[in-house]
């Protein structure tokens, strides 16, 4: 395997989701046109030694993937490991579970890295549900807790999470001269149409 | 008159991690014995660092005083004289070896912490599967036991602070929903951060949006420049508002 | 590759955590005796087709990684959030590990200044942990390394940790003041390799 392929591995190794041609070539420095040819290499490559692993093309991207053979070994691990959650998946959990209902943008702007795939975790584990659509460009989808998250994290109703403490009282009077009261009807629910 | 050694002190000063590294320094800097350190010399040169620092204006922490007030009394008991060696020919009656057992002490952690840094590089070299959106991927999963509201709680701090959003009290008149603000806060302090240039305030909502939500982001942005965490610029009474983040003093 | 060699290819693909030897032999339904000798194949198969990943040995368990050699191009592409450590951070952090389970006072009395700051940035890097409260006059809090902390310096086992230095005898005094250097085999590279 040369080394540009062995780099190729390793970006759809550590992405975790379909990667563009597009950003495979800013990332190798390399010609757009070269990527597909990568690609088949590090296909081939992977299929030679008879490796677990192998390239999909999906979605306009590729993407590292176990093959379908090994489906039984995952299950058994999967079913074994499903109670826990990663780090990332709870931060986001976590997000959601405060400002809801948000879309993918909204919590990737808050986490400052890309979701989509913990999001789709949380998801398919029944944590996190759609609500909606959001009344903006896109109409993006809105994400919102469900009964089974209430459930696995013990709350009762989703009203009952720990807030924030707050260190001090605030001033009424503020000598620094920001922010007066906000228009009660601002404080509220945000503005969800429900589909 | 400050020496040249004094200046090079200088431009090392924010390396001292305490008292025990700058006389480990000044020990090494004059390549004297530690077992036999000339007490003297030695305390002139730090409480002369001391002077340095005063001189420069920069807080002097407390516990480098104490060692001052240390060395000082070490000084004059080597002054007076020598106690007679008593019957089990105990010796230990040096005024420096308490000081020297420490040092020493300290001295040893020099190769692990060099160690650590090490790895710490080497470690950083290496990527894991979904770094992409975890990138601190050295963090384990959490069993359930450990699923708590609190967990979740926890999280939200979390990821509130990486984005540079304290847990300080918050002005705005928000009687809820204050986390929301929070969160718009962390939002608008990554983005600004990301663009040295500085981000245009009708950036920080897509059009077209609730009302309040554009008033969420205005509440944001007076919280963070109160906070000192960013500067707002406008132009002309009606040019638009150009929000740059300020260094961070973290 | 035989068959369990993928399929073991597969689960450290998927896991996204170390998985210790019992976790990947119930998934394989396998011998845990058998695991090492799993992965020593694996290793091998990767290494032979230039593969740029490789199985490391890791807080506890195996986890498959990129190789040092891949960084820069994976670094234009992913960022890590967290900064690297402070010297009073590693300090404190030499100190724990070596000394844990351990007071606060007790870190103090050896770095000779105030570390409750760093020692609150640590918990909350979950570099370490509280452990425990020491039977004594006011019952102060102990703390010792984590599985993260493992993590994050890339060691297998804390008793990876080269033992700590004697203090530095009358007669070898080190006039170059160079911190002494850590046996050099601890500080490379911990992939499973040799049988």
């Amino acid at each position: 395997m040369s080394d540009l392929v062995a780099a190729c591995e390793c970006l759809l190794f550590v992405a975790g989701e379909p990667l563009a041609d597009a950003e495979v070539a800013s990332a190798l420095h390399c010609e757009r046109d070269d990527v597909q040819c990568l690609m088949e290499e590090l296909s081939k490559a992977l299929d030679a030694r008879g490796s677990g692993l192998h390239v999909l093309r999906i979605a306009g991207g590729y993407q590292l993937a176990t093959r379908q053979a090994h489906a039984a070994v995952l299950a058994r691990y999967f079913a074994r490991s499903a109670s826990r959650l990663s780090r990332a998946a709870l931060e986001t959990a976590a997000i959601v579970a405060y400002q809801q209902p948000v879309t993918l943008p909204e919590i990737e702007a808050i986490r400052g890295v890309s979701t989509s795939g913990v999001v789709k975790t949380l998801l398919d584990r029944r944590l996190l549900a759609e609500v909606g659509r959001k009344r903006a460009a896109g109409r993006p989808i809105l994400y919102g807790t469900t009964p089974e998250f209430l459930h696995y994290f013990g709350l009762a109703d989703i009203d009952d999470l720990p807030s924030l403490p707050e260190p001090e009282q605030p001033s009424q009077i503020d000598h620094a001269g920001a922010p007066a009261a906000m228009p009660n009807e601002a404080t509220g629910d945000r503005a969800v149409e429900e589909s | 008159m400050p020496t040249s050694a004094q200046r090079a002190l200088q431009v090392r000063l924010p390396a001292f991690e305490g008292p025990l590294d700058l006389l480990l320094h000044l020990i090494r800097q004059q390549r004297v014995d530690i077992y036999d350190i000339p007490i003297a010399r030695i305390t002139e040169q730090y409480l002369d660092q001391l002077d340095v620092w005063r001189r420069t204006d920069l807080a002097i922490a407390g516990e480098y005083l104490v060692m001052a007030a240390t060395l000082v009394e070490i000084k004059a008991r080597m002054l007076l004289p020598k106690p007679p060696i008593d019957e089990d020919g105990a010796s230990d009656a040096d005024p420096r070896a308490e000081l020297v057992e420490r040092l020493l002490e300290y001295q040893r952690y020099e190769g692990p912490v060099e160690a650590l840094r090490v790895w710490e590089g080497d470690r950083r070299m290496i990527y894991f599967r979904g770094a992409a959106e975890n990138p601190d991927d050295y963090l384990l999963p959490i069993d359930t036991d450990a699923l708590t509201p609190l967990a979740l709680l926890e999280a939200l701090r979390s990821v509130l602070a990486s984005a540079g959003v304290s847990d300080s009290a918050i002005t705005a008149v928000l009687p809820r929903r204050r986390v929301t603000l929070r969160m718009k806060m962390a939002e608008i302090l990554r983005r600004v951060r990301a663009h040295s240039e500085g981000v245009s305030f009708s950036d920080l909502f897509d059009l077209p949006c609730a009302v309040h939500e554009i008033v969420l982001a205005f509440l944001a942005l007076l919280e963070l420049m109160r906070q000192r965490l960013v500067i707002a610029r406008q132009r002309g009474p009606h040019a638009d508002i150009i929000v740059h983040a300020c260094e961070a003093s973290t």
